[in-house]
């Protein structure tokens, strides 16, 4: 059996400071972005969002409820590393019941949710801008039962 | 590294730009009401802005290669449905020489390319040469507004203009057409001499 | 049809029962009398757009964002009577108004909705999330529908 | 009423017990004080508008309009001033309103520079302030989005030359 990743809970002030450490990895992050909003913005979406943070060695993963339905979780990840977003999962699955999983990933992104076991269910055209164009956003579904190992 | 990069501004660079908006180039050439207004006012007003103000104002530091804070940039008058601000900037006195073009770039850029604004008005006092010279601010200026103020003991007049994201689009299918021609030049001259 | 500025008096319009969120919020028939309306808040901040369609309901435009050019759209309606019309309305204050490249919104497929009426002003489905939303004991899937404003 | 007659001009500061009146005024869809869309606004936004320099206008006793003068740089005495009437007010309205103003905005303070703007898309605006002696300065291109393409606004001054 495969050791699970220990992940480290992030205060507010120390989730925006690694968020912005991991530079363009953290653009899209939960619909975040370090780019285009300052540290308090920042702070002020991520309790908007209900969201947590956690570290996984270099990678930062988090988690926001869908609050009509808290059985389901929006996550996301700042690496193509799908050990930490499994972590994230375990804790996910044991400690919030969730049997449901949604990422929004920026279109031509690398990313570790198919690695995952999750499937892409949807692409939001022109969700967003960066760099100076338009960007889709791929839509991925995981399911606890087959997404944590 | 990119020559210049812009990031978001921080309660640390409040003392640094407070020593330049009391500076006296600065005065002249934007507004000289730092010298009638306190450290700690000054320093309120943009604690507020970069906590709270964001729909309305927004602060930014113009660093350097090695990350070095060159000067501010700020936006007003922001209009988020019309994707229209007013931007103004500042470079410390040091890096005038070297930087002033650079950061008025890198703060358009950022502009357009990540915080999606199409339309960006100019204001510059009339006697203001500094990136502009009298002849180019004459045939940039939509707008002559004559008595606008009075910084430093002299009457000034503003000259306002807006650049789109057409203007911008054009200049540098332009630039692109003048390096072409001259690659083009260099290459008929080099096929002539061989 | 024009949209029109929330008003104080119009807070009566603010609930009702429909699933929350929902792109075309219809009344449901089987709501229980003694569960509680769905509401949304009345429009205090920057953060969303809420229009009164007028002897409809509204339309409210939330999650703004000014750097992507997007909102998700909610209408709480009390009838469909005028419902093609409406979306019409709200697609060209979408894009002409608010001068938005994008609007989306949640679509419910178990509620039955008038999904045609979506396609003809525009919308494309785009995803599908399963067990999204909460509705009589169950967690039931939800559907992203959106437009995309062609320049 | 509204007649071509002159009305007798009255103001004060804007106060809750004018915000029916106010509120009333923004249901025109071309009241453009402080907004292009003023009929789609909210109750919240267009209270924001309304600012401690904002003035309702009344003719003959009537709240049929808005104004206000800000200060727009210290010691130049540079004034900006945004003056709207209804939609139903005659042209001769905003002239005598306008002129009312100027005697009250002068009366006891200097002003330098009074500046005026109007958008493109404000046919009403424009041609008061043409047909008030302004000086016309130039119009700031593409500024504002209505109804799906964007306008500019035209400046307008009136300069008092100063006497330092």
């Amino acid at each position: 059996m495969t050791e699970i990743l220990s992940l480290q809970r992030l205060d507010t002030d120390m989730a925006i400071a690694e968020l912005k450490s991991c530079g363009g990895a953290a653009r899209g992050f939960l619909g975040l972005d370090p780019v285009t909003q300052n540290d308090s913005l920042l702070a002020a979406e991520l309790k908007s969002l209900q969201a947590q943070l956690f570290s996984a060695g270099e990678t930062v993963v988090g988690f926001a409820p869908n609050t009509d339905q808290p059985r389901q979780a929006y996550v996301a990840s700042t690496s193509a590393d799908p050990e930490p977003l499994r972590a994230l999962l375990e804790f996910l699955t044991t400690y919030q019941r969730c049997t449901t999983f949604v990422a929004m990933v920026p279109d031509g992104v690398e990313n570790c949710f198919a690695d995952c076991g999750f499937e892409q269910v949807g692409v939001l055209p022109r969700h967003r801008w960066q760099n100076y164009d338009w960007q889709d956003v791929l839509v991925y579904v995981g399911r606890a039962d087959s997404c944590r190992s | 590294m990119p020559f210049m990069t812009v990031r978001h501004f921080t309660e640390a660079d409040i003392p640094v730009r407070t020593e330049l908006l009391r500076e006296n180039k600065y005065q002249t050439n934007l507004n000289d009401f730092a010298m009638s207004a306190a450290d700690l006012e000054l320093a309120d007003g943009m604690r507020r802005t970069i906590e709270s103000g964001h729909h309305v104002k927004r602060l930014f530091t113009m660093c350097g290669s090695k990350g070095q804070v060159v000067g501010f940039s700020w936006i007003t008058s922001i209009d988020w449905r019309s994707q229209t601000c007013e931007l103004s900037f500042a470079v410390l006195p040091r890096y005038r020489s070297g930087f002033g073009f650079k950061a008025v770039e890198a703060a358009h850029e950022y502009l357009r390319e990540q915080l999606h604004m199409d339309v960006i008005i100019n204001q510059v006092l009339s006697h203001n040469t500094m990136m502009l010279s009298a002849a180019e601010l004459d045939a940039h200026a939509q707008i002559r507004a004559e008595y606008d103020s009075y910084t430093v003991g002299q009457w000034r007049t503003a000259c306002y203009w807006t650049v789109t994201r057409d203007d911008v689009r054009g200049r540098k299918q332009r630039e692109q057409a003048r390096r072409q021609e001259i690659a083009d030049r260099v290459r008929a001259g080099v096929q002539g001499l061989s | 049809m024009r949209l029109r500025g929330y008003r104080g008096s119009d807070a009566d319009l603010l609930a009702g029962p429909w699933l929350p969120g929902e792109l075309l919020g219809l009344p449901l028939a089987d709501w229980p009398p003694l569960a509680a309306p769905t509401t949304v808040p009345p429009p205090a901040d920057p953060g969303q757009e809420l229009c009164i369609a007028p002897g409809l309901g509204f339309v409210r435009y939330t999650e703004l964002d000014w750097v992507h050019r997007r909102a998700r759209v909610e209408i709480g309606l009390h009838g469909v009577d005028g419902l093609d019309v409406l979306l019409k309305t709200v697609v060209a204050h979408g894009f002409l108004t608010l001068n938005l490249s994008r609007i989306h919104g949640w679509v419910t497929p178990l509620v039955d909705p008038p999904i045609g009426l979506l396609a003809d002003v525009g919308f494309q489905r785009e995803a599908v999330l399963p067990e999204a939303t909460w509705l009589d004991g169950r967690p039931i899937d939800r559907e992203i529908w959106g437009v995309v404003r062609n320049d | 009423m509204t007649t071509t007659e002159t009305p007798r001009w009255s103001s004060r500061p804007y106060s809750d017990a004018d915000r029916d009146a106010v509120l009333a005024l923004y249901t025109e869809p071309d009241f453009y004080f402080r907004t292009g869309d003023p009929d789609t606004r909210p109750e919240w936004e267009i209270l924001e508008l309304i600012d401690e320099d904002t003035h309702v206008l009344l003719a003959d006793g009537e709240v049929v309009g808005l104004y206000a003068v800000e200060s727009e740089a210290n010691n130049a005495c540079h004034y900006s001033m945004q003056l709207r009437l209804r939609a139903s007010a005659p042209p001769a309205w905003w002239q005598s309103a306008f002129g009312e103003l100027l005697r009250a905005n002068t009366w006891r303070r200097e002003v330098v520079r009074l500046a005026l703007r109007f958008d493109e898309f404000d046919y009403r605006g424009l041609a008061f302030a043409r047909s008030a002696g302004l000086r016309e300065e130039g119009t700031l291109g593409a500024v504002t989005v209505h109804e799906g393409r964007r306008h500019g606004y035209v400046s307008f001054a009136r300069i008092w030359e100063p006497i330092s």
